[in-house]
């Protein structure tokens, strides 16, 4: 099976490498509005059809793998999908530690593997609408191509190199997505900052993984799994790893990307927040697990971080007023869930609530695309009373929020329980603190949810005021439906973000979930009551003299800037004023000293011929009285 | 005779031409100094030649060829000098700097009309045509 | 005491000599200059043929205004007539009228006379700069050219006479002197004599003072006095190359029949004669003429001449 | 040389009359110097050469006094006044014809004195050399030259008929260098 898992990886590869060289050949030099059209169209196509090709062979793996008797295991991916492959293409001989080249598809990597493609079909048929009169969709659509190729190697890879080396892919094509808008210097600062953030954290990710290949000999994730490493490097190589999860994944303290990566266009929020980017993080943990669970130190931070990460980026939801920032807080809660499930030792849970959170977060971030589509403005503050206008993308969002919410039948109520039922049973020291924050958390959920939704859909109509539309936020106001190739992948997406949770619903722990879906509408209703009492206004008020440190995510950038960009800023200033006038200015000032002094010396050198015989028949004295005196 | 008297009026005399050299500038008084040298050179070479009574005149035989020398001198000396006074109009050898470091401080400014050749003050238009 | 006496009459002689024999070239001048214009020349002063006319003139001289141009180097310009004129007295010192008959036997007498003649110049050259007067500066200029040119075949011929007598005394050169020598010498002599006009400033040599172009030359700003004395040097200078060259290269003193000294005047005065003769017969050379006569002329004839004495003596001995 | 030298006081005749000439050759000397006449700087050339000429007699050296006055006095000086008067000198004072160094000069100049002098008075304050007439005549001196010295003379001759032409080329402004 492993060609058709190498075949799955590089489809879209070859999609990126299409679309980048192959859209505008033979007719590339021109770059009139046919052109850019027929480029377009082919571009989709070389989008498309690989990844649809991709998809299916990804289905077909599902199915051979649900059929085959596999080895089993603790997780429920083993009993829904038992048969795994592993092949070795080939192995780079390094020296010390060889690097083989190797593919794994089990359960887990099948069933993220799934969502991606999914995901990534998905996206790139809405981006056939969304994007359609820009003039560089080829090469927006060949990174897509290029993103998912490097996601689906994450998944697939059997080996930490071949999968950091995925990793680094995706981080730079998410500075190239995330900027594709570069004209608008803010997009462009967004891409570079996403791009440095999760460099940090990849540094430490990449120091992890070496001390894990260093330890186990190996760098192949059975042999490190199987390896007996000592806990001490245990714990040091998950904390590094921990390190770039954080970074990837957006968690604290390295989620501050995530918000600014908004800039890119809608479906790259869609890919980068729902199935890929920040899936990686938490699929890194899930797949590492067994590596995780003899490192407890470090899944007991790993829960302090998500317990302060899922209520501060709630809080911090439920005060935005751009759509998209919304949602991308929401993203940022929603992974400390999943983390939070880890940290809980429950990989299934996160695992779970990963695949229900890729479903209907990507719906609704395509459902916002398609908002943000008809309005032109991502500002909730811009919207209101769309339900009649979109009903379509009303109902595809509203089932989206409702999952988001956790309300039953939709998936996420299965997933939200699941993860919340494990941390309520987990033994962690964290376990009272994590908890706490789960269920605020629930609620704020709820709370913010609810006031997205209402901010949309209902109350008063503001479209007809708008301005004209800005760089760097959805450039068409067409005031209809969006196109088709937009509607259907919310639609499709629909489906799962609907009905996903019934695959797991024998599992259900009805009393925490009851708990869980009450404090859910308790927050929704107290949002509901506000906003009652004054359709008009923003329900974030009821937040009252807190709303502003919410709105700005409790001011983390302001104190990363002051903590260290300014500092460091000051430093290169430092260095900077030190190399001109220290350095420099040793080099100009002795080149200054040897001027002055030759100009001294010069003075003398002024052309007189009679100064020089001067000068020599008194040398001439001094050395005759010399030799006599002395001689 | 005694040797003294020649010697000291040779070694004055030398002195004074010194002076004359270092100090004037008009070239031609440089060379009048420069021959007054000489000439101081030569009372010594008479001087010693009689005080050593040489037989084959040794002294005086030099002090002949000197003045030849000194003729031959006088004559590029003044010629040089006259070349240099046509193209320049002025023959004073502190302001012949075209040796100095840099620019110096003689040349005016529109007078660098035409590089490598320092033409002074107003003569510089009406130089040539001899 | 006899020495001194000795020695007091011969200077006395030459001063007397000196005075004379310019005034009597002077008045033959006068006369033979006229006689060859047809006409008559001065003819009262004096009574016979105006014979005291150069006398009335230096009286005339004498008494006129003494006139210093205002922008002249005065002191240069008083001084210049004495050097014009100082050297050819000096000069008169050395030439000997008959054997031992002269005012001091120079061993180097030659070579003295030439050395101081060359100074004479100088007294042109003085006066030109002096007067303040353009005119006279090209004079003077032209002096200095004239002198700078003329002095190399004029030390050359007469080299070549001191090389064929052996010696540089003038008596000696006299004595050697065999009647053979006129042809031998005869270029030497031609070069010698035109060679020594042209020293004087004599026509048809006279560029310096050349009053057709340059109004006077050098003496263009001289009245009274000062010019009698450019005027008596002039024929100063006449007097003593006709002296030299009848003493180099005619013999001096020796002749057949009367007396060496008379033999001597004798000489001088053909030889002024001829002097005088050219100047009425031959018009004055341009600059540049004068140049190309010196330098492609007579230097060359002088060294042919030289060469040919040098010839002549190493076949003798 | 003869046993006995004589005392410094009193002088001898050739003595004196060296002196006074030697006197008259320094003071001309320093006129020339100083003058600020260009003019008179020649004139007072002629005036140390002639009085060197003098010295020359009295040292016995008589064909190097007449060289000298013709040479000096006849042709180098005449040739320093034409080019004087070719680069348009003045008549009267010039007021800068002394350069900006003359103070330099003066300190050199004197320093050299003081160095020649302490030098030949402490080397020949006690030399003496009895004169001799005849000793400088052409005779001796030409057969000097000729047989003793016949290849410097010849060398010089060279010399001089370079430096001969090297005035002309100088001088001429039709002769071009090759372009």
């Amino acid at each position: 099976m492993i060609p058709v898992v190498a075949l799955i990886v590089l489809l879209p590869f070859a999609a990126a490498a299409a679309g980048l060289l192959g859209s505008r050949w033979p007719r590339g030099g021109s770059r009139t509005e046919a052109n850019d059209r027929a480029a377009a169209r082919r571009a989709a196509w070389f989008a498309i059809a690989p990844g649809t090709a991709s998809l299916l062979l990804t289905l077909w793996l599902a199915v051979w793998s649900a059929r085959a008797s596999g080895s089993g295991g603790t997780a429920f991916w083993a009993g829904l999908l038992p048969g795994s492959t592993e092949g070795t293409l080939t192995v780079v001989d390094t020296g010390s530690v060889p690097i083989s080249v190797t593919l794994r598809a089990d359960g887990l990597s099948i069933l993220i593997g799934v969502l991606v493609v999914v995901v990534a079909l998905a996206v790139q048929v809405y981006s056939v609408g969304y994007m359609r009169d820009d003039p560089r969709y080829a090469s927006y659509s060949a990174f897509i191509s290029l993103f998912t190729s490097a996601m689906l190697l994450v998944v697939y890879a059997g080996d930490l190199i071949v999968l950091y080396a995925g990793w680094e892919i995706m981080g730079l094509c998410s500075y190239l997505l995330i900027g594709h808008w570069w004209e608008d210097r803010a997009n462009s600062r967004a891409a570079v900052k996403a791009f440095l953030v999760t460099r940090l954290g990849d540094v430490g990710f990449l120091f992890g993984i070496f001390t894990l290949g260093m330890a186990a000999g190996s760098f192949r994730i059975d042999a490190v799994l199987s390896a007996d490493i000592p806990t001490g490097t245990l714990i040091t190589a998950t904390m590094l790893l921990l390190a770039g999860v954080a970074g990837k994944s957006a968690q604290v303290p390295l989620q501050t990307w995530l918000p600014d990566a908004m800039a890119g266009p809608t479906p790259i929020s869609a890919l980068i927040h729902a199935a890929t980017m920040v899936a990686a993080g938490i699929f890194i943990v899930a797949r590492l697990y067994p590596a995780f669970l003899g490192a407890q130190p470090t899944l007991d931070v790993l829960g302090v971080v998500a317990a302060v990460g899922m209520l501060g980026a709630a809080l911090a939801a439920l005060a935005q007023n751009d759509l998209k920032r919304v949602l991308a807080y929401s993203t940022i809660s929603q992974l400390a869930y999943m983390a939070g499930g880890l940290a809980a030792g429950s990989d299934k849970a996160a695992i779970f609530h990963l695949l229900t959170h890729g479903a209907f977060k990507a719906l609704l971030f395509l459902g916002a695309g398609a908002v943000i589509h008809h309005v032109g403005s991502n500002l909730m503050s811009h919207m209101g009373g769309l339900r009649t206008s979109i009903p379509f993308t009303f109902a595809g969002m509203t089932i989206g929020f409702a999952a988001l919410m956790g309300l039953p039948p939709a998936s996420g109520f299965f997933s939200k329980d699941a993860v919340i039922a494990a941390i309520e049973h987990s033994h962690s020291p964290a376990q009272p603190f994590l908890y706490a924050a789960a269920l605020l958390t629930v609620g704020v959920t709820g709370a913010y949810a609810m006031r997205a939704w209402l901010r949309t859909f209902f109350g008063p109509s503001r479209v007809e005021a708008l301005p004209e539309p800005e760089p760097g936020t959805a450039h068409v106001f067409d005031g209809r439906e969006a196109p088709r190739s937009m509607l259907w992948p919310i639609g499709v997406l629909a489906v799962p973000a609907l009905l996903l949770g019934f695959a797991d619903v024998a599992e259900v722990d009805w009393g925490s979930a009851l708990v869980s879906l009450i404090v859910g509408l308790l927050g929704a209703g107290v949002v509901y009551t506000f906003w009652r009492g004054a359709p008009h206004q923003d329900p974030a008020r009821m937040l009252g003299p807190f709303r502003t440190a919410c709105e700005r995510a409790f001011y983390v950038d302001e104190a990363y800037r002051a903590v260290f960009a300014r500092p460091i800023l000051r430093l290169a200033h430092g260095v900077v004023r030190t190399d001109r006038q220290v350095v420099d200015g040793a080099v100009r000032g002795s080149g200054r000293l040897t001027m002055g002094l030759s100009g001294v010396v010069r003075l003398a050198q002024n052309g007189n011929a009679q100064l020089y015989v001067t000068g020599l028949l008194a040398g001439l004295l001094l050395i005759t009285v010399a030799a006599v005196v002395l001689g | 005779m005694h040797i003294v008297y020649p010697v000291v009026v040779s070694a004055l005399l030398f002195s004074i031409g010194v002076y004359g050299v270092l100090a004037r500038r008009n070239a031609i008084l440089v060379l009048m100094s420069v021959e007054l040298m000489l000439n101081a050179v030569n009372l010594n070479l008479v001087a010693f030649d009689v005080w050593l009574r040489d037989r084959l005149h040794g002294g005086q035989v030099l002090t002949l060829f000197v003045i030849v020398i000194a003729a031959a001198e006088i004559g590029l000396g003044l010629a040089i000098v006259l070349a240099v006074y046509r193209n320049r109009r002025s023959i004073d050898v502190d302001r012949l700097r075209d040796l100095a470091e840099g620019d110096a401080p003689e040349v005016s400014p529109q007078s660098e009309v035409s590089p490598g050749r320092v033409a002074v003050g107003e003569d510089a238009d009406r130089e040539a045509g001899s | 005491m006899a020495e001194v006496l000795d020695v007091a009459v011969r200077l006395i002689v030459i001063v007397v000599a000196f005075l004379l024999l310019p005034l009597i070239v002077g008045q033959m001048e006068h006369k033979a200059m006229a006689h060859m214009q047809s006409r008559l020349g001065p003819m009262y002063a004096g009574g016979f043929h105006g014979w005291a006319q150069l006398i009335a003139d230096g009286v005339k001289f004498a008494q006129k205004e003494d006139v210093i141009p205002a922008a002249a180097d005065r002191r240069v310009f008083a001084i210049a007539p004495a050097v014009a004129l100082v050297p050819y007295l000096v000069v008169l010192v050395v030439i000997p009228v008959g054997p031992g008959l002269v005012g001091a036997d120079v061993d180097a007498g030659l070579f003295f006379v030439l050395a101081v003649m060359g100074v004479g110049v100088l007294g042109a050259i003085m006066a030109g700069w002096a007067s303040a007067n353009k005119y006279s500066v090209l004079g003077g200029m032209r002096a200095a050219a004239q002198l700078m040119s003329y002095e190399l075949p004029l030390v050359l011929a007469a080299s070549s006479v001191a090389m064929a007598a052996g010696t540089l005394s003038l008596e000696g050169i006299a004595e050697q002197w065999r009647w053979w020598w006129l042809p031998w010498q005869a270029i030497g002599a031609v070069v010698f004599f035109v060679a020594g006009l042209a020293e004087l400033r004599r026509p048809p040599f006279d560029m310096p003072i050349a009053d057709s172009e340059i109004i006077m030359g050098t003496m263009t700003e001289y009245t009274g006095i000062r010019f009698a004395l450019f005027m008596l040097a002039e024929y100063a200078g006449i007097v003593v190359l006709s002296a030299l060259t009848a003493v180099l290269f005619l013999g001096g003193w020796q002749g057949p029949l009367l007396p060496g000294p008379v033999w001597t005047l004798i000489k001088v005065f053909v030889l002024a004669f001829v002097v005088i003769w050219v100047r009425v017969s031959f018009p004055r050379l341009r600059e540049d003429q004068l140049q190309k006569l010196a330098w492609i002329g007579l230097v060359p004839l002088a060294l042919l001449q030289l060469a040919l004495t040098g010839v002549v003596k190493v076949l003798m001995a | 040389m003869t046993s006995e030298t004589p005392g410094f006081w009193p002088p001898s005749g050739p003595e004196v009359v060296f002196l006074l000439l030697g006197v008259v050759a320094l003071g001309s000397a320093l006129l020339v110097v100083t003058t600020r006449q260009l003019v008179h700087a020649a004139l007072w050339l002629v005036l140390c050469f002639g009085a060197l000429a003098g010295c020359y007699l009295v040292l016995t050296a008589e064909f190097v006094a007449w060289v000298q006055v013709l040479i000096y006095v006849g042709a180098v000086v005449v040739l320093l006044l034409f080019g004087i008067m070719l680069t348009r000198a003045p008549i009267g004072r010039s007021a800068d014809l002394d350069s900006g160094n003359r103070w330099a000069a003066v300190l050199v100049a004197l320093a050299t004195a003081g160095v020649l002098l302490s030098v030949v008075v402490a080397g020949f304050g006690a030399a003496y050399a009895p004169l001799d007439p005849g000793q400088g005549a052409a005779k001796p001196l030409g057969s000097s030259i000729f047989r003793t010295w016949v290849l410097p003379f010849e060398a010089l001759s060279v010399l001089l008929l370079a430096a001969l032409i090297g005035a002309i080329v100088i001088s001429r402004t039709d002769i071009r260098g090759r372009e």
